[in-house]
């Protein structure tokens, strides 16, 4: 592995370099307290230490709203979208960020291909930073450290303020070919990059404990906290329901058929004709979210379909924290075991 | 002439809210001529009661959808004033240019959709839309522009959301703003100079009617006055905002859920021809030529030329916004957030000038910072009893004419003050009772 | 898992643009119900199996999941019958003959028509569920000699809702099907059984081994149907049931139609009882 | 022929109805589809009949009571638009205080002189077809009415709350600003204007359908205001709603 130094003053330059593969996105200040990934336009607005993005990199590749389709009622017919698609670096991602592309990946080609993400997603390349932990991060504890490097082109490794840049592909080491202002180095590791937040036992002895959680009480406890807006779904990187709504113009002539996404957290989402709804209570929704995350899939995969990146839990106007409701449950399932062993 | 008339125009159309109109004379003798007012009363300032500093500009602003830039303004200045909340030069030049664009969207809308059809013999614009869609579309090419400052700067037109006690949730971009002026200047300063060429060839459908009244607006040192100033009485000059109760003097009469006020004499008028009367100097030469063009002169007595008067501030606004949008940007805009620490507790009055008229707020705040006590005067208000008093003079100046051409006359007089009747029943200086 | 470095540019295949299909028929065959017989462009086949669905379309209104109610047999052509229930269904109703609708489609998963062969067939349906359940008994009447007994329970709420009723007397016409029809509510015109399509079981003589049972209809109906079945100990991986769900793409990635772990789009909507049995969203 | 569309107007400030006047970029589109027959706020005519009775404003009155009830004798389709008209709106606020003590706040020993009622939706008095939420209602939204109308398309409901739009539209939530929202309550269908523009949703789009009032006001108090203060938000526009 290739391992350069980089000033920290020199990251414009570099972003600038980059320029020459195709679009950059990075992330970008948003509001008072927030960050959302963009479109480079001058790269000394780009963030390099943030937390998270409200929403995550998933947004690049399935936007939260897309056209899929224009349509003309007169004539009964439609016009297929053209995709304009740049190549694109994605620049400045932290290592839970790409895992979920990663796990997106898998969850747009099972079954039938989803044609516009994997379009998307062919041409980007992928640079990853290094990151702090703050008190919501938890992907360590999914098996993703702060240093995971899959997926990615080149890394940034901050030490003392400064980077280290790791190359870790061809792509990547086409990507800097010709950008004079890095140094050769050894490769060192920042030592003061702890986790806060833990979830008590490894991610693989999870789904045992889901499988006899359903029908715990921490599930209502949760529910009765929950105001159900969507925010902890609609923010994370590795959900993708979607919802698909033709709009019509006001000369009622033509349209579009576009979709949008959606949220199992909602009341509405398993709702059909006649009113029969089949997760009509908050804690069934609750309940499947967290099944999702770390059972269904994971039954199949080995993998949790969580990243750790703590959004759902940083954007949950109610406070509801994922982590703490694993570990409630974890607790739960250890009391359980150990009733039984007294029974025994 | 000795003539029997009895008028009732029931629900008055193409104003704000509703009104009726009633005109009794037996034997020559006017018994009766008023404007009545029926809108179901709304009780704001006992909903206003409880309510945080932080909603009192929310509430107030749905006083009336017509103004509700103007009442969102003057909620601010009253709340600020009570709660001593200082506010920037920027969020001072921000505010103006929302008024601007309210009276710029608001006098657009009453001079084309609701007086115009007056003067043209039809009964609203749809028809115009046949006969004359040059003048429509320019209309709502005005209108859009007009809406559009209100969108990018306070978030949307009808009820703004970005102005708040102490300043903006939200900044615009400096893109934005550079586009609004070019558009200021390469569309609306044309189409207003064509407003100004329209109103001329239709000003002869004007009647010739004076009445000299006293003319109550704003006024300040420095500027037309819109946003701020002192208030300024044709009649005995400058009284202090603080002590608006002075000139207001409500009084409840049986016709009518509004109360009617006077000052110095039965009744006043307040809006743009009171702006004009009492502030012309202030207006650009742009301006003054055309009110000369549409022949409004200093001291007009018609309450007719209202409207014109309007049209005059058209072209004042558009020119106006465009100085604050350079001042703005030549200050370098700032993401300022809004000052919401107070530092007094108690009362405090504001005053704005609305498109029809002049406006007041006072509000008394506990010290959580909830209204304990409140109070709006609407323009629409203050002229009622003008308008009562101008149809007192007019019918018998029209009495030979037949009663469906009377009819009209006293709906365009009404219509010409530009009543906005849906919010002014809600205005009355009571205390809460505790 | 998989790779995005597994897929080439080239197979990436559109997911969401639907084939105009013609209408070739259509009649309103109850008040609520309305049967269409549609054909491809350029005579293509459908392609489909029995017991898979459609995604129907119609522009400026949205697609909804529609069942294919002929059988993979007919060649030409296919049919649908759709209950008018909501926007799309309602503004379908106004299409017809000489009309265009938009087809995306075959989806999920059919009867595993193989290992069907041979064996008797018992059909359940309840109200519109006798529509995906038809494409199943067309294909089984065209290719009679290779099954062995066709047993049709069939209920309704009352008379006017049954559904194909020329068809249904074809059936009770012919020997080698036997067809029990209820009603929940009889009218003066009925003089068949009347009750919940339950009371049909308890009657029947089953060679439990033959016997392979496919149950479609409103989601109350299929816990006390499987319940009879249990009672006259049919054996779980005999029945299949067919699940209704929200569904908006068809193809496994809305979310909107799964239960538990399972989409029922791709996974199902045909499931074996046996394999949903343990997901304890799915009945 | 082209379906004949009135507008009226109840207790309120209009400007929902200013709203529609603010169309300009639509107006001549529109016109294309309906035909405007009574529509006082801007013409004279007057007409018998409707297909589509656009009403905006609260009853609150006996004569409102009345008046309504004439209308929807006479129109085929009854809309409400605004929340004055589908909930009752800011108007309601009134009805949080004995209605004797508020005439007298507002016309002291003239109180008898002008009948007053609750403020009422205009459901509560006659059959409601559709509704466009908002206060004001959103050109947007009524535009998506009107098409539907036009297509014989059921309107859409909007069943989801503000938070959904918010998070698409990627506005940095106001509580992680520090301030409290009743977007997670609300009804959407605004595209979360207001959180957009920095400011806290009012929930004049109405609740949710089972709003969870408890959790909200724990949110709400966990933010820093009072329980008392949380519950005056969330009845701002919804005191006929929020039963508390
Ligand atoms: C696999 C499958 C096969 C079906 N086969 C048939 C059939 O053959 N004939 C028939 O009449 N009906 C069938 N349905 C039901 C049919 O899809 C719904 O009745 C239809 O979607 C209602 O749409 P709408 O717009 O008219 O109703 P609305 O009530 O207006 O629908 C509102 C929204 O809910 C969605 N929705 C409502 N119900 C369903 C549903 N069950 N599945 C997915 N989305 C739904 C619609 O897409 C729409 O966006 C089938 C459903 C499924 C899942
Ligand atoms: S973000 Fe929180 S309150 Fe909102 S749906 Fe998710 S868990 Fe519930
Ligand atoms: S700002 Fe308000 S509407 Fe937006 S996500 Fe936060 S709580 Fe929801
Ligand atoms: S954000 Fe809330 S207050 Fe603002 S328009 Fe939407 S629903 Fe109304």
């Amino acid at each position: 592995m290739e391992c350069y130094s980089l000033l920290r003053t020199d990251v414009p330059d570099l972003i600038d370099h980059l320029g020459a593969y195709g679009e950059i996105v990075a992330p970008h200040s948003k509001g008072d307290v927030s960050y959302s990934f963009e479109v480079v336009q001058d790269s000394n607005k780009v963030v390099l230490d943030y937390d998270r993005t409200l929403l995550p990199l998933k947004k690049m590749f399935l936007p939260p709203q897309e056209k899929l389709m224009d349509f003309s009622l007169k004539s009964l017919s439609y016009t297929p979208i053209k995709l304009h698609i740049k190549p694109r670096v994605f620049f400045a991602i932290h290592s839970y960020e790409m895992q979920s592309i990663l796990r997106l990946d898998h969850s747009m080609l099972s079954g039938q291909a989803e044609s516009n993400y994997l379009r998307r997603r062919k041409k980007s390349r992928f640079i990853g930073i290094s990151f702090k932990p703050d008190e919501f991060h938890f992907s360590e504890s999914v098996g993703i450290p702060i240093e995971e490097m899959e997926g990615f082109d080149l890394y940034l490794n901050e030490v003392d303020g400064d980077y280290q840049l790791y190359v870790l592909t061809k792509n990547g080491h086409s990507l800097i070919e010709g950008f004079e202002k890095i140094k050769t180095a050894e490769p060192e590791i920042a030592e003061d990059r702890k986790f806060n937040k833990k979830i008590r036992f490894h991610y693989n002895r999870l789904p045992q404990v889901f499988q006899y959680a359903y029908h715990s009480e921490i599930w209502a406890e949760v529910a009765s906290r929950c105001v159900g807006c969507g925010s902890c779904t609609l923010t994370c990187p590795t959900c993708f329901c979607f919802d698909v709504k033709d709009e019509v113009t006001v000369t009622a002539e033509s349209g579009m058929r576009q979709r949008s996404w959606d949220s199992c957290m909602l009341s509405t989402f398993a709702e059909i004709a006649g009113g029969e709804n089949f997760r009509e209570k908050t804690i069934n929704r609750t309940r499947h979210r967290l099944y999702r995350k770390f059972k269904y899939i994971t039954d199949e995969e080995g993998l949790p379909w969580c990243v750790g990146c703590g959004r759902c839990t940083a954007f949950c106007p109610a406070e509801i924290s994922l982590p703490d409701i694993l570990n409630d449950l974890i607790n739960e399932d250890e009391k359980a075991q150990h009733h039984h062993q007294v029974m025994a | 002439m000795s003539r029997d008339l009895n008028i009732k125009v029931h629900h008055l159309t193409r104003v704000e809210g509703h009104g009726n109109i009633v005109v009794n004379m037996k034997n020559g003798v006017l018994e009766k001529a008023h404007l009545s007012i029926v809108e179901p009363p709304r009780f704001f300032e006992a909903m206003l009661k409880g309510r945080s500093f932080h909603e009192a500009a929310i509430i107030t602003s749905r006083i009336c959808g017509i103004c509700s830039l103007g009442h969102q303004m003057t909620s601010l200045v009253t709340t600020e004033d009570a709660l001593g909340l200082e506010i920037s030069e920027q969020t001072r030049l921000l505010r103006k240019l929302l008024v601007h664009g309210a009276t710029f969207q608001s006098n657009v809308l009453h001079a084309y959709f609701l007086a115009a059809p007056d003067f043209l013999n039809v009964g609203s614009v749809f028809p115009l839309i046949a006969t004359h869609k040059d003048v429509v579309l320019r209309a709502l090419r005005m209108k859009r522009l007009a809406n559009d400052i209100g969108d990018i700067v306070s978030g949307r037109a009808v009820h703004p959301i970005t102005p708040v006690p102490g300043g903006f949730t939200s900044i615009p971009e400096k893109g934005e703003l550079l586009e609004i002026k070019r558009r200021l200047l390469e569309e609306a300063l044309p189409d207003g100079l064509e407003t100004v060429e329209t109103m001329k060839a239709l000003a002869g459908a004007i009647p010739q009617f004076e009445r000299e009244t006293e003319y109550i607006s704003l006024k300040h040192g420095d500027e037309y006055a819109l946003y701020e100033g002192d208030i300024f009485s044709s009649d005995t000059g400058l009284v202090s905002v603080r002590n608006y109760l002075d000139v207001t003097n409500e009084f409840v009469v049986k016709h009518s859920t509004s109360k009617h006020t006077r000052y110095n004499r039965s009744s006043y008028f307040v809006g743009a021809l009171a702006r004009w009367n009492n502030n012309q100097a202030q207006l650009s030469e742009e301006a003054h030529a055309a009110a000369e063009a549409m022949g409004l002169k200093p001291d007009c007595h018609n309450p007719f030329m209202n409207t014109i008067a309007q049209v005059v501030e058209i072209v004042h606004c558009i020119l106006d916004s465009v100085r604050i949008i350079d001042k703005l940007i030549a200050n370098g805009l700032k993401n300022e957030k809004p000052n919401q620490t107070p530092t007094r507790y108690g009362r405090g009055v504001g005053s704005n000038e609305v498109p029809r008229g002049i406006l007041f707020h006072d509000y008394t705040y506990d010290n959580k910072g909830n209204i304990v006590a409140a109070n709006c005067i609407i323009p629409t208000g203050q002229n009622l009893a003008n308008i009562d008093d101008d149809m007192m003079k007019l019918v018998p100046e029209i009495v030979d004419k037949s009663k469906a051409e009377i009819t009209s006359n006293l709906e365009m007089l009404v219509r010409a003050y530009d009543p906005c009747i849906s919010c002014s029943v809600h205005m009355l200086n009571v205390e809460f009772i505790e | 898992m998989k790779r995005i470095q597994d897929v080439s540019e080239e197979e990436i295949k559109d997911l969401y643009y639907p084939t105009m299909c013609k209408v070739t028929k259509a009649r309103q065959i109850t008040s609520m119900e309305k049967w269409y017989e549609l054909e491809m462009p350029a005579s293509q086949d459908l392609g489909h199996g029995p017991g898979q669905f459609v995604e129907v379309s119609a522009f400026g209104i949205g697609e909804a999941p529609i069942s294919i109610s002929s059988s993979p047999s007919q060649k030409g052509s296919f049919e649908l019958c759709i209950r008018q229930v909501g926007t799309l269904t309602n503004v379908l109703k106004n299409y017809g003959e000489g009309d265009s609708i938009g087809i995306r489609g075959p989806f999920g998963t059919g009867y595993p028509m193989e290992s069907l062969l041979g064996k008797d067939i018992l059909i359940i349906a309840g109200g519109i569920g006798l529509v995906p359940l038809r494409s199943l008994i067309h294909y089984v009447l065209d290719k009679r000699e290779e099954f062995g007994r066709l047993i049709i329970l069939y209920g309704a709420k009352n008379p006017s809702e049954l559904l194909f009723k020329e068809e249904l007397s074809d059936w009770e016409a012919r020997d080698d099907v036997e067809l029990h029809l209820t009603v929940d509510q009889a009218d003066d015109t009925w003089t068949g059984n009347t009750g919940v399509i339950t009371t049909l079981i308890p009657e029947l003589d089953l060679n439990l081994n033959m016997t392979i049972a496919a149950i479609t209809g409103p989601p109350i109906m299929y816990k006390f149907v499987i319940m009879s079945l249990k009672s006259k100990q049919l054996q779980d991986d005999h029945i299949y049931v067919s699940l209704e769900r929200r569904m908006k793409c068809g193809v496994g990635k809305c979310g909107h139609c799964q239960i538990n772990g399972v989409y029922c789009c791709q996974d199902g909507p045909v499931f074996n009882y046996s394999d949903i049995k343990p997901l304890r969203e799915a009945l | 022929m082209k379906p004949k569309v009135a507008f009226f107007d109840f207790t309120s400030c209009e400007g929902c109805q200013l709203n529609k006047l603010n169309l300009e970029n639509d107006l001549l589109d529109i016109l294309k589809h309906v035909d405007i027959v009574e529509f006082r706020e801007a013409m004279d005519d007057r007409a018998d009949l409707y297909d589509v009775a656009f009403i905006e404003g609260s009853i609150s009155t006996p004569a409102c009571v009345e008046r309504i009830h004439d209308i929807r004798r006479r129109a085929k389709i009854l809309v409400a638009i605004g929340s004055c008209a589908v909930n009752g709106g800011v108007n309601a606020m009134k009805n949080l205080h004995p209605i004797d003590e508020v005439r007298e706040t507002v016309y002291g020993d003239d109180k008898y002189l002008f009948a007053t009622l609750p403020a009422m939706a205009i459901s509560s008095v006659v059959k409601v077809d559709y509704v466009v939420r908002g206060c004001p209602m959103t050109q947007q939204d009524f535009l998506r009415l009107l098409i539907s109308l036009v297509l014989g398309k059921q309107p859409p409901k909007y069943r989801t709350p503000v938070c959904v739009e918010c998070k698409l539209r990627e506005s940095e939530c106001l509580y992680n600003r520090g301030m409290v929202c009743l977007g997670p309550i609300t009804r959407g269908g605004c595209d979360a204007i207001c959180p957009s523009f920095g400011q806290f949703c009012t929930g004049c789009r109405g609740l949710m359908d089972n709003p969870n009032l408890e959790g909200m006001s724990e949110i709400m108090t966990n933010h820093g205001i009072s329980l008392e203060e949380a519950q005056k938000r969330m009845l701002l526009y919804n005191s006929n709603e929020v039963k508390l």
